[in-house]
């Protein structure tokens, strides 16, 4: 295993690691978009380049964006008054825990079963394009329909109550 | 170690860390947050899987990563959207306080 | 002789790189093409702050920088050393981490977009598969860069600068995609070198630009509104406009900080420019087969600069928009239009060769445009703008 | 539209023929497109209703003398065009249509009369606040009733008829504000609908038969010999064949579309509707639809023989449309209304129709059917004009001498009242309705018939002198003077006049170019049949009739102008008649009497029924139950509760340590989610190891 590939993953775990650990609502959206770049790289380290950009695009450009949008929207850029952890933190922590056992041991003894390295496969954007016009064309119209009803859902959900005021 | 395992295992561990967070933080935003990690690191899984099966000129890994990249943008706007109306009729995010999802 | 003038840079770099041991040699190719993106693009800059004032100057009937050197050309670097040897505040509220981190990632993320750029036959850094879709990512991460600063300042010019930057930025950026896709569609290839190899075509010594078909047109139009919007240019420098929020996000930085989102703010210019020419003018392939001699970066550059003196006339002629005006524009009026071009570009593609693609795709445009233009002017309804918040 | 593959047409079709169905396409698509129209656009709405209804006039137009042209060089001139509508596994639903003669005059007419009815609407509706809603009704109308004559296939023609049946109830409910026109537009609605059931009836019963419902088509139509020849083989009930049989439903269709004996009642009471569409429907076109029908399915009826009009459905049609025009005619001469009057001779006209067609075959009941559509339009027309010129008066005992202040619509209503009356060689209705008195004279059947219609002749003569001598002649017995119409109203009557008068030149006996047309004989100038004492003899008996009428009205209504208030002079003199003509028979009180007499009881039965014996019933098994229940409720609160409510407390007391599971929390939520997954990932992992 290579050594960029264990510091593309340190980034991506740090920086989720940080976006639930840390204090200030706005740095933890930051250290998400650390991770997602961080899952970005991971991407391209495995050489699928389409992937990772709009893992880009899409989280970085987009997602992280309208994280902090909502954050400052719901004044949660103001630091928090009382703990930033529930109640029942340990009782999540330790359920998380015990997903990460139960999803790492059976990784680990799988681990005869899984395939060696290999070469590098090639996804050439051409490909992708293909395939998404051609066998994946439902999936595609089916998500250009699920962004629209989010689109509209979102602006519907965001914009009720008060209609007095419009 | 494969490399495969490895990836798998670093998927694992941000599932966890989403998970974890998800569950203990107070602000909505944030579980949304772990959520979003969560996804990530299954997105990382289907690569992973992709890159190191025997098939990978079916792209059927990539072809899930980019859809449910979609799927997830969709989900963030929907959730954040909202947790901008949960705000505005409790007046906050903070989760403990909203308890209200039950019969 | 001629070849070799047109590869001068490349032969350069190989020789250079054929001096060291084989191992080193991928490496140092990699670091010799960095630094000489790192070298140029600040020297553009400089050239083109001298060039802004100049221009500038002007069309304000005034003569401008004229003390440094001649003509001022030495004004950029008496304004380098100033900015570097000024004190560098940080306010005692601010975040501290974020607010130094700003200016850095916005910098990176504006030099990273030049590494796909064909700037001349061979002369691109990395030929990457998914270039466009790379140099849009990296674009897109500038808006994070933004918001850092503007969050990091606790100021509320600042933030409100920041906010509307990235409003700015999300909106337009939309366009952008949408009319840089019609190339897309027309090449079949998100790689940026095999874009310009299409375009370095010519019929009758007159060159296949797709700024010269009408679909191309359009996209480049729009592209031009977008680009403007997104580096935040004047007519659309709502958020830095100074007589409402002072300077916008990087109000609160001084120094060599501030230096940076100059220099940032440049690059980002430039390198729209440089996309946009890429996509549209042909990239460095000369605008007429018979000027086929000239070397190709020389192209390049020059239709690189020539769109920053555009940007310029621009800013001296235009006055700035209304927050609402800039967003409606963006949403009810290039987004729709950008849409219908996608069509039209795809009409194009299918009609095959003619003259009736030329007259259908024509009048289809210019009969979207009326009638969203008039659509738009019907519904103009001038009056106070209300604002809306989450409580 | 056409499916190439199941073209099957029969001659190769012609482009004329193609091109058809734009006739009643154009209409409907105007319909269409009005319907989306904004109330205000009443000029466009007009505009599209007219224009399509030229367009289809022009088609017809080139249809009909394609039609004529081909009958000049002695082709056959049947084409028709088929298409598979729907397909069911191997069998499928065909549609078609069809030009032949009888249906290129049909179009003809139904499009030039239509077109002058749309146009003379805009003078007549113009202060109506929905006027374009009218002329999509309108426009719709003349459509279904395109179909209706292009129609090669019965169901295709029994799309148009109920088309037709619903536009006809929007339209006579057109001012549906008043009580009495949306009881009519009911009534008219329901009393037609009676007949479609029969009609309907017998479309399934030829469709099962014959296996096809088209027409025409190659010698497997089924109107065609070989399919007749199987219905005749059939026998139905009563000894009678299953053509008669279902001739006879289908006649049942037509008497209900066409104002027949028994079902006649809804067509006077139809003129609450504008006067234009009682015009349209209800006097040229709609009520003609049925005699069409007949003379379109005419094959069948005359079951298969060659030999004219002696089969039992013939037999009916003839008493059932004798009787009518003599039934009608009586009542006409004794109603006030000026729409009505002329409702009833309608009615009474096309028993003539029917008469016609059973006594004298196709040609004899199309002849009297087409002059009848136009001189019966120009009339109505014409009492439109009055109507609107006496500010919506219908009352003819508060009009008279209109002569001076309407000359122009007195003049063309005079022309429609001969035509009418069959005023000898002049007018069109005396050569049509001669046509039907001969061959009634020469039906070997039975003599009655002729002399019903001779004296429903007379009876024409005598209330359309009387109507015209009330309406023109006299003083004026109004409130408000009366004024001529607008242009835009006297023009169709004027042409419709003209055609009144000329339309009886192809159908003399000289030159009986309608007949031959129709049958598809030679067009033979026949100059001996003025020879023919027979001819004389009608043209003795006709003027004998119409003097006779004449003198008659002018007896009795002529001679002096009538006072305003005074009794009708037929009144004066035999009241009883007078009573009984007056309530057209009591026919509409003797329904009341019997059938919706009958519906009231029936209801009434049902009601105690339903209240008394199964009310009776569910109300004593409810008090039974209700009385187990009282003695279980003593049982359950002194026995029962004691042990449950203890129980409950200890279930209450459980469930509130689960509903702490529920706490509205979603991150609690979350977390047994991520419980159930982990453990059901770890079975899952462990399982499969071993």
């Amino acid at each position: 295993m290579s050594l960029v590939f264990w510091i593309l993953a340190a980034i991506a775990v740090l920086g989720g690691l940080a976006a639930m650990l840390l204090r200030s609502t706005v740095h933890c959206a930051l250290a998400l978009t650390v991770a997602f770049a961080g899952i970005a790289l991971l991407f391209l380290n495995l050489g699928a380049q389409f992937a990772g950009f709009v893992q880009i695009l899409v989280y970085v450009g987009a997602v992280a964006i309208l994280l902090v949008f909502a954050i400052l929207l719901t004044r949660g850029s103001e630091p928090p008054t009382h703990g930033v952890f529930s109640t029942t933190w340990l009782a999540g922590l330790v359920i998380a825990a015990a997903v990460f056992a139960v999803l790492g041991s059976s990784v680990l003894s799988s681990q005869r079963m899984l395939p060696h390295e290999s070469t590098a496969p090639a996804a050439p954007v051409v490909e992708i394009g293909q395939a998404l016009a051609g066998p994946y064309i439902l999936p595609l119209e089916m998500i250009a329909v699920l962004l629209t009803a989010a689109l509209i859902g979102a602006v519907i959900i965001a914009l009720h109550e008060k209609e007095g005021e419009q | 170690m494969t490399p495969l395992a490895a990836s798998l295992l670093v998927a694992a561990l941000m599932f966890s860390i989403g998970l974890a967070g998800a569950l203990t933080r107070r602000n909505a935003i944030l579980v949304l947050v772990g959520i979003e990690l969560m996804l990530n690191a299954a997105n990382l899984n289907l690569i992973a899987f992709w890159r190191y099966s025997p098939h990978p000129e079916a792209l059927t890994g990539v072809m899930f990563a980019i859809f449910s990249i979609a799927v997830a943008a969709a989900e963030a706007a929907v959730g954040l959207g909202l947790v901008i109306a949960i705000y505005r009729h409790y007046k906050t995010t903070d989760l403990d306080q909203i308890n209200r999802l039950k019969g | 002789m001629q070849e070799n003038l047109d590869q001068i840079f490349v032969l350069l770099k190989h020789w250079i790189v054929s001096l060291v041991p084989a191992p080193v040699q991928p490496y140092l190719s990699v670091l010799l093409s960095v630094a000489a993106i790192v070298v140029t693009f600040p020297l553009l800059f400089a050239i083109s702050v001298w060039l802004e004032r100049k221009i500038l100057a002007r069309i304000q009937n005034r003569l401008g920088p004229n003390r440094v050197g001649p003509f001022g050309l030495l004004q950029p670097i008496a304004d380098a050393i100033k900015s570097l040897t000024k004190e560098d505040i940080v306010p005692r509220t601010a975040d501290a981490v974020v607010h130094y981190l700003a200016p850095l990632v916005l910098v990176v993320v504006a030099f990273m977009g030049f590494a796909i750029i064909p700037m001349g036959r061979n002369m691109v850094l990395v030929d990457l598969d998914a270039s466009l879709l790379f140099y849009f990512a990296m674009g897109a991460s500038a808006e994070v860069a933004v918001f850092m600063a503007g969050w990091s300042s606790r100021n509320k010019y600042s933030l409100l600068g920041a906010m509307r930057a990235i409003a700015q930025m999300i909106s337009y950026e939309v366009v952008l995609l949408l009319s840089s896709v019609t190339v897309v569609m027309m090449t079949g290839s998100l790689r940026l070198t095999r874009i310009v190899e299409l375009q370095n075509q010519y019929s009758w010594g007159l060159p296949h630009w797709f700024i010269f078909t009408p679909w191309g047109l359009a996209a480049f139009v729009m592209y031009a509104i977008a680009g403007t919007a997104e580096t935040n240019r004047s007519p659309f420098d709502l958020p830095e406009g100074e007589s409402e929020l002072v300077a916008g996000y990087h109000t609160e930085y001084s120094g060599f900080k501030f230096a940076l989102f100059f220099l940032g703010e440049y690059l980002a210019m430039l390198s729209i420019s440089s996309l946009g020419t890429t996509l549209f003018l042909g990239g460095w392939s000369a605008p007429f087969a018979f000027l086929g001699w000239v070397p190709s970066w020389i192209w390049f550059f020059s239709k690189v600069m020539l769109s920053i003196c555009v940007f310029i006339w621009m800013r001296g002629t235009l006055p700035r928009l209304r927050q609402d005006q800039l967003m409606n524009f963006a949403w009810k009026f290039v987004l729709p239009l950008s849409l219908v071009n996608l069509i039209v570009a795809g009409l194009w593609r299918f009609m095959g060769e003619g003259w009736q693609r030329w007259v259908v795709t024509s009048a289809i445009l210019i009969a979207s445009y009326a009638a969203l233009a008039l659509a738009e002017q019907r519904q103009r309804r001038i009056g106070p703008r209300r604002y809306r918040y989450a409580e | 539209m056409i499916e190439s593959g199941a073209f099957t047409p029969q001659l190769a079709a012609s482009p004329e023929a193609q091109l058809l169905w734009l006739i009643p396409a154009l209409p409907m698509a105007a319909a269409g497109i009005a319907s989306l129209l904004k109330q205000g656009a009443r000029r466009s709405s007009a505009a599209l209703a007219i224009g399509s209804m030229s367009v289809s006039l022009l088609i017809s137009l080139a249809a009909f003398f394609h039609s004529v042209g081909l009958w000049t060089v002695g082709q056959t001139a049947r084409e028709t065009v088929n298409f598979a509508w729907l397909h069911f596994g191997s069998s499928s639903v065909e549609l078609g249509w069809i030009l032949d003669p009888l249906s290129a005059v049909m179009l003809v007419m139904v499009c030039f009369v239509g077109l002058l009815i749309f146009i003379y609407s805009t003078g007549y509706m113009a202060h109506d606040e929905r006027f374009g809603r009218f002329f999509c009704f309108l426009a719709l109308f003349a459509g279904g009733m395109l179909t209706v004559v292009i129609a090669n296939s019965l169901l295709l023609l029994f799309m148009g008829w109920e088309i037709v049946g619903l536009t006809s109830y929007l339209l006579i409910g057109f001012w549906y504000h008043k009580p009495s026109a949306a009881a009519a537009a009911k009534k008219a609605f329901l009393t037609t609908r009676v007949g479609d059931i029969f009609f309907l009836l017998g479309m399934v019963w030829l469709a099962a038969q014959t296996g096809t419902l088209l027409f025409y088509n190659n010698g497997t139509g089924s109107i065609e010999s070989s399919a007749i020849a199987t219905l005749l083989s059939q026998p139905a009930a009563f000894g009678l064949s299953a053509a008669t049989v279902v001739g006879l439903l289908i006649f049942a269709g037509a008497v209900g579309k066409s104002g027949q004996l028994p079902l006649h009642v809804w067509l006077p009471d139809a003129m609450e509707g504008p006067t234009p569409v009682s015009a349209l429907i209800h006097a040229a076109t709609m009520v003609a639809a049925g005699v069409y029908l007949v003379a379109r399915v005419y094959p069948l009826m005359n079951g298969g023989l060659m030999s004219c009009c002696t089969s039992p459905t013939l037999n009916v049609v003839t008493w059932v449309g004798a009787s009518t025009a003599i039934f009608a005619a009586l009542i006409a001469v004794a109603q006030n209304d000026i729409k009505r009057i002329l409702a009833y001779s309608t009615v009474s006209q096309l028993g003539y129709m029917m008469a016609g067609i059973g006594m004298g075959g196709v040609a004899v009941g199309m002849f009297h059917l087409i002059t009848h559509a136009f001189f019966k339009a120009l009339l109505f027309m014409g009492a439109g004009s009055v109507i609107h010129g006496c500010h919506e008066e219908q009352d003819i005992r508060k009009m008279g001498g209109l002569k001076a202040d309407m000359p122009w619509t007195f003049v063309s209503y005079a022309v429609g009242m001969m035509a009418l009356s069959g005023v000898p060689i002049f007018f069109s209705g005396f050569w049509s309705k001669d046509a039907i008195l001969e061959a009634a004279f020469h039906w070997t059947t039975a003599k009655a018939p002729f002399y019903m219609l001779v004296v429903g002749a007379l009876l024409t003569v005598f209330y359309m002198t009387r109507q015209v001598l009330y309406v023109f002649f006299g003083t004026w017995r109004g409130h408000h003077p009366a004024h001529e119409s607008p242009a835009v109203m006297t023009v169709p009557l004027a042409i419709l006049a003209f055609f009144a008068m000329a339309l009886g030149l192809l159908g003399t006996p000289v030159l009986p170019l309608f007949r031959s047309f129709l049958n598809g004989e030679a067009g033979p100038l026949d100059i001996t049949a003025l020879a023919e004492s027979e001819f004389w003899l009608f043209l003795g008996i006709s003027t004998v009739i119409v003097s006779v009428g004449f003198y008659l009205g002018y007896k009795l209504y002529g001679r002096e102008p009538i006072p305003a208030d005074a009794p009708d002079p037929l009144e004066a003199s035999a009241r009883p008649v007078w009573t009984l003509l007056a309530n057209k028979f009591y026919i509409d009180e003797l329904y009341e009497a019997t059938l919706l007499r009958f519906y009231a009881w029936w209801g009434t039965v049902s009601d105690f029924l339903d209240r008394a014996v199964w009310g009776g019933i569910v109300t004593s098994v409810a008090r039974l139950f209700a009385l187990l229940a009282t003695f279980n409720r003593f049982l359950d609160s002194e026995w029962v509760n004691g042990a449950f409510d203890k129980s409950c407390e200890e279930l209450a007391h459980s469930g509130g340590l689960l509903a702490r599971v529920q706490n509205g929390q979603a991150q609690r939520y979350l977390r047994i989610l991520a419980i159930a997954v982990a453990v059901l990932a770890a079975i899952l992992i462990w399982s499969s190891r071993a």
